[in-house]
């Protein structure tokens, strides 16, 4: 079942179209992940989903209750939808009671309201802080807390802005398995932003890529500034690095942004013959991850490299990190992005 | 200077003397202006609040309005009050001109828009997230306005301090509304400016010393608990 | 003292000012058990107070003014109580050269000729309308100003009249009696007053100012004061047999007597005008 | 109503006769009040931001006393000038009394304290880190003040409107120190307060109408600019 | 030569020590990182470092110059440091003002003001904004331009609490990059904190590990929450787990926090023989890194847990992203830490 349902949503502020989604739906029960560089438009989608912000124009469905942008967002919904802030703010009084402020809301007595609130606390790992002057913690404190403050509500959709930026690891893994234990347990539906793309691809089920406002297709990693060459065939990926040749020549000005599909690069052993030849870089191996069923490379070749290849193509080749390899860039791969302008 | 010195000496004499005639106007002047104080609070603060929050056709407007208001003079609310109350008025029959709550009608009045305007001003320039904290936790409106008052208390209070300094020495209203009778509607500001009238500089300024020390005590005593409540 | 009757009264300003009442109303209380809450205000909106019906009596200084409102029906009946006078009072130096004058209209006469400071109560008071009968009488040109207002829906003209030619020498200061005396003296110029407000302020006053009785004994100088009961006709709500008797006590030998022996600073303010008392 | 009414058409006469005395007055009142504000607003906009940025021994109750200024009586101020300025005075012979100049003199006095206490509360409530970022940019403590300044100008703006709606309205100084002297020292409320002394009721709220539409427009005209700047 | 000298320096807030560093010494021309969980008190320690706020007892020597803690911190050596803060505020005027607000106050003439504020607006990615208003810009936005409104003063020190959390994953490197070229070049010295422990590995010369205040040995990774077995001799590390056996016992309540050395681990393929042995665990290896000189194995076996071994003994096991392997945990691997508390 869909939970959001959006159709050519769009958001303007001051005079600048911020998000302006052509179709989007966000299903029930499972985690979503909104990824995209900064000013996409992450934060101003989440105030509007959480009821919070207005729309400007197109559609918002939410459980199949028509939200429409000519109102104020409705104030009964606010109630099933919490939204954790980018940067939270805590209210001047002490931790616990910003914690039970939102059950002093739905009418839960007084004892229960401590309870509960202690324990939301204790799972973020901040029980120690219950009676601190919440304004007065400190950057990743507050996140946390800020995050107990809404799960103590159990609402329906948890949408989590950059919920693991500025805490430290350890509880950005008791945060993400906190996270991961309300979806499966209680079917509790999680929209999520975040620019660590890695942790998030094992726990969304959902993955919306954002820019300038629009759905893009996901072009996260190997995204580069880069210079166009004189006749507008070749790009230059760093200033001292070798041209790639384009599939067709291109008219540009200052710098573009392009990004390079992992999936349509090759990873060849070192070829002293070869060497410096057209459309390939090389660089040395610093890591290999297990995505999914396929292997991720990082190659250092001046610019970081991502390359995506298979398990069983990387044991036949017998390398391993620290080793020199040559990457060939075909022209298929090269996406050209348009840059990001203010206003 | 001698003039203020004598002025300093008849005040702490007619405190020691704890004249019956002084501890009544004394009386009257901190009933009467924390009357209005009071109930311009609990119109003035709930306005600046919906004024802060609610948005609506003519918002600007309204505030400009009010924001106007704090030029509302004196004789103006004192005629406007007297037309009401005075006995051919709709409300002649309370019998209400020349008595305390006249003067508490005309001083709240008067300071409904300063409250307003203040208290405005104070929530206006709140983070934003305050408010949206509250709703995204599932306040009302009335929750999240206290919410967003709390933060906002110590400008809020600011506004009600100005109120009633500025009802405390008030003459205008309480001159016209409560006549000034002695023994009744006698307040320290109408007794000083009628010992002025009078000539009797020294004993005007002696009742304004008394007048500002018992400011001072309010004021003093609102700073406490500012201070506790700021830990 | 809950129990006792109170009176409301509108009176002038010089009554209150003077400490007249703070004599008078004690012993009131005492023979009678009235308690009489004062309103103290410029003549025009003590009689108007009495007109709307907010007090049971009216104590004030303008004859005219006080017949018209018993005729119209506002009060049952003025009784005369007391007087006292006006002066021209001015500083030492006397530039208009009036001092040891007794013709009101001849010193008024000179001050402008000389063109010197002369201060107006300006503020529609007895004394602001016993000053204005003295500059008609002059003969002097003078100026009147008209001001529209609209009353009940029909227009009401406003008639306000000032010597001509004055703007340099005549202050018109919309104030009591007081304040006028001060401003007199701060411009070393000259104003009418009541001797008493000028006895408080000469005599009776830690800051006395410097001025001079000028010009006095002219008998256009009078100031009388009388005591109204407003009309329970107009007004059922009024107490109106109280009022009564603060009349009769005001005009009894007792309460004549009282005004008769009020002195501030050695000097009689009031002269009783019900009953003859011998003067020693 | 009737009442109303016809102060209403009354002051629509005043103002189409276009009257020479009249708009003298208003002169005089915009003049008078505007210096004052202007006067108190360069002196208590710097307290208030001195006071909430400065540490020293004894802040709170400099505070506190800044605070029970907030009910300066009118006739203190008034006679506490005029001991200064009456020919017997210090500064008697610049001959100040009965002037503009001596309105100005004490009503800036007056609203002093309610430029700074309400600046006081627009800054004491700013997020610390305005003030940490422009000192650690490299800004002296005057730029800094400034800075912090610009971000609570919405909260200073209103306390300036407070005391410009304070003076506007004001009758006891400026009768004591204008001396209400016709065609010199005479404003709106003192001309109201002697109509209404006169018992014109229906002049004297004229004039009230006239004062407040003065007020409105002065209002709007700084809410416009308020608009312009909050783009 | 030392840039800031502590010694016994102790900040207290409310009425908790928030800071309790016995002695710290910071290189000048260098990149210094401080790491810590949330809470430990980088971001007081940057404060007072930036001579914003003011210490408690103690000293601290900047440069030669000792600052009292008794006085309010000393303005004229403001002009020398600027602080990046964690959360920044932009004043309400343009980006571009904002960035030459500091230029102003050191009387730089307004065009070259301009030119240079531009400049560094570009070096951010944000010259695009120059002329929107500052303080509606998103989270990583105003991030970015405030690190472009501390490096246009070109300070002697530059001070950056987490900056690049929020920030996306394209900026984060170009600020890193920045930041690495200032010091190099200009040999600005800068000081860093951060929880993103891998990419600060490679930037700074020296790494400082603040706990609860205090300046303690790194344990950066490992570290888990445990729970002590019924006699004291045993640590649980996952609900489910297996025991570890302790060198000797020990006494506590409630969970522990434990952290174990990567260098102490040791990997095994998987025998079947011993499976389930005590002190060890069995987990599919989820990634590789070069990390110095040495190979950072991460290995999912229920927790997360890192070994760390030499390249050489690398290739002898022929062991490969996906494979299942068993790690021993030795006893001397285990290092017990003092519970986080409030106040
Ligand atoms: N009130 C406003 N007026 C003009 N522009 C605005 C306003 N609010 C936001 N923006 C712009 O809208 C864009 C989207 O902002 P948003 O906060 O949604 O981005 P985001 O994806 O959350 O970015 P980040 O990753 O930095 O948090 C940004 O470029 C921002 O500058
Ligand atoms: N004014 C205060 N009163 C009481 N405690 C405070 C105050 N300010 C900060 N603290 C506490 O001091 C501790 C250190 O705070 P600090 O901001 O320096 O931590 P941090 O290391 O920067 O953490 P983070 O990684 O979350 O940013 C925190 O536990 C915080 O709650
Ligand atoms: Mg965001
Ligand atoms: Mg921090």
């Amino acid at each position: 079942m869909s939970l959001y349902k959006m159709e050519n949503l769009r958001a303007v502020l001051g005079n600048k179209t911020v998000l302006d989604i052509d179709s989007l739906t966000v299903e029930k029960g499972v985690i979503t992940a909104f990824m995209g560089p900064n000013g996409s438009g992450k934060t101003t989608l989440f105030n509007i989903l959480a009821f919070l912000h207005r729309f400007h124009s197109g559609s918002l469905v939410f459980d199949g209750i028509t939200v429409l942008c000519s109102q104020a967002p409705p104030a009964r919904l606010r109630q099933r939808v919490v939204l954790v802030p980018q940067e939270p703010i805590m209210f001047s009084s002490s931790v616990e009671k910003n914690v039970a402020f939102g059950l002093k809301c739905r009418g839960v007595p007084p004892a229960a309201r401590m309870r509960l609130a202690h324990q939301a606390l204790d799972e973020v790992g901040m029980l120690g802080f219950a009676k601190a002057a919440a304004h007065r913690l400190s950057g990743g404190e507050t996140k946390r807390v800020a995050l107990a403050r809404a799960i103590v509500l159990e609402p329906e959709v948890l949408l989590c802005d950059e919920p693991t930026a500025g805490v430290d690891s350890q509880n950005r893994r008791i945060i993400l398995e906190l996270i991961a234990r309300l979806n499966a347990q209680r079917g509790m539906s999680v929209l999520i932003t975040s620019h660590n793309a890695p942790w998030l691809t094992g726990l969304a089920s959902q993955m919306v890529h954002l820019d300038l406002g629009r759905i893009v297709k996901p072009f996260a990693e190997n995204t580069f500034s880069a210079l166009l060459g004189p006749d507008g065939h070749s790009l230059l990926l760093t200033p001292s690095g070798p041209e790639v040749l384009l599939e067709k020549p291109l008219a540009a000005d200052g710098p573009l942004t392009v990004s390079l599909d992992p999936e349509q690069l090759a990873l060849l052993p070192i070829d002293p013959q070869k060497a410096g030849s057209e459309n390939s870089l090389e660089g040395t191996i610093t890591g290999i991850w297990l995505k999914a069923d396929r292997l991720l490379i990082k190659v250092n070749a001046g610019v970081e490299l991502l390359v995506s290849i298979s398990p069983a193509h990387w044991k036949t080749q017998n390398l391993g990190p620290g080793d020199i390899v040559q990457i060939k860039i075909t022209a298929s791969s090269i996406r050209i992005l348009p840059e990001q302008k203010a206003r | 200077m001698g003039f203020f010195w004598d002025s300093l000496v008849s005040a702490i004499n007619l405190l020691l003397a704890a004249d019956s005639e002084l501890i009544h106007i004394v009386g009257v002047s901190l009933t009467v202006s924390s009357s209005s104080t009071l109930l311009a609070s609990l119109a003035g603060i709930p306005l600046g609040l919906f004024l802060g929050f609610v948005n609506f056709l003519g918002k600007r407007v309204v505030i400009t309005l009010f924001q106007t208001l704090l030029a509302l003079p004196t004789v103006v609310v004192g005629l406007f009050v007297y037309v009401f109350i005075s006995r051919r008025g709709i409300f002649g029959p309370f019998d209400l001109l020349y008595t305390k709550t006249a003067i508490v009608i005309g001083q709240t009045i008067l300071i409904i828009p300063v409250v307003t305007v203040l208290t405005l001003a104070a929530i206006s320039r709140m983070d934003r997230r305050y408010k949206d904290t509250a709703l995204t936790l599932g306040a009302g409106p009335f929750t999240t306005a206290r919410a967003v008052a709390w933060e906002a208390r110590f400008g809020i209070m600011a506004a009600v301090a100005a109120a009633f300094g500025r009802v405390i020495a008030e003459v205008g209203i309480s001159m016209m509304l409560g006549g000034n009778a002695k023994g009744f509607t006698r307040t320290m500001p109408t007794a000083m400016a009628l010992e002025y009238d009078k000539g009797e500089f020294v004993l005007s300024i002696a009742l304004g010393i008394i007048l500002l020390a018992l400011a001072l005590g309010v004021n003093g005593f609102l700073q406490f608990f500012q201070g506790r409540a700021r830990q | 003292w809950a129990q006792n009757p109170v009176l409301v009264m509108s009176t002038t300003t010089s009554t209150q000012a003077s400490g007249l009442l703070d004599v008078l109303l004690p012993e009131l209380e005492k023979d009678t058990g009235i308690k009489v809450k004062v309103i103290a205000k410029g003549t025009g909106a003590a009689l108007k107070d009495g007109m709307d019906g907010n007090v049971d009596v009216v104590f004030v200084h303008a004859k005219e003014r006080e017949h018209e409102f018993v005729q119209q029906g506002y009060g049952t009946m003025r009784f005369a109580v007391m007087h006292n006078d006006f002066v021209i009072v001015g500083p030492p130096a006397d530039p208009a050269k009036i001092a040891g004058s007794k013709n009101a209209a001849d010193s008024l006469k000179k001050i402008a000729a000389s063109a010197s400071p002369f201060i107006s109560r300006g503020d529609d008071s007895g004394t602001h309308i016993m000053e204005l009968d003295l500059w008609k009488s002059t003969g002097l040109p003078m100026d009147s100003k008209v001001t529209s207002t609209t009353q009940s829906g029909k227009q009401v003209d406003k008639v306000s009249i000032s010597p001509a030619d004055a703007a340099k020498w005549y202050f018109s200061i919309g104030q009591g009696m007081g304040k006028t005396l001060i401003f007199a003296d701060e411009k070393r110029g000259y104003a009418l007053t009541d001797r008493g407000t000028y006895i408080k302020y000469k005599y009776g006053s830690d800051t006395p100012v410097d001025l001079e009785i000028l010009c006095e004994d002219d008998p256009v100088l009078h100031n009388i004061y009388g005591v109204i009961p407003v009309n329970p006709a107009k007004h059922p709500h009024v107490k109106h047999d109280l009022a009564m008797q603060f009349c009769q006590w005001l005009v009894s030998p007792k309460g004549q007597a009282l005004i008769n022996g009020y002195q501030l600073v050695g000097k009689q303010l009031f002269f009783p005008d019900a009953i003859t008392i011998q003067t020693p």
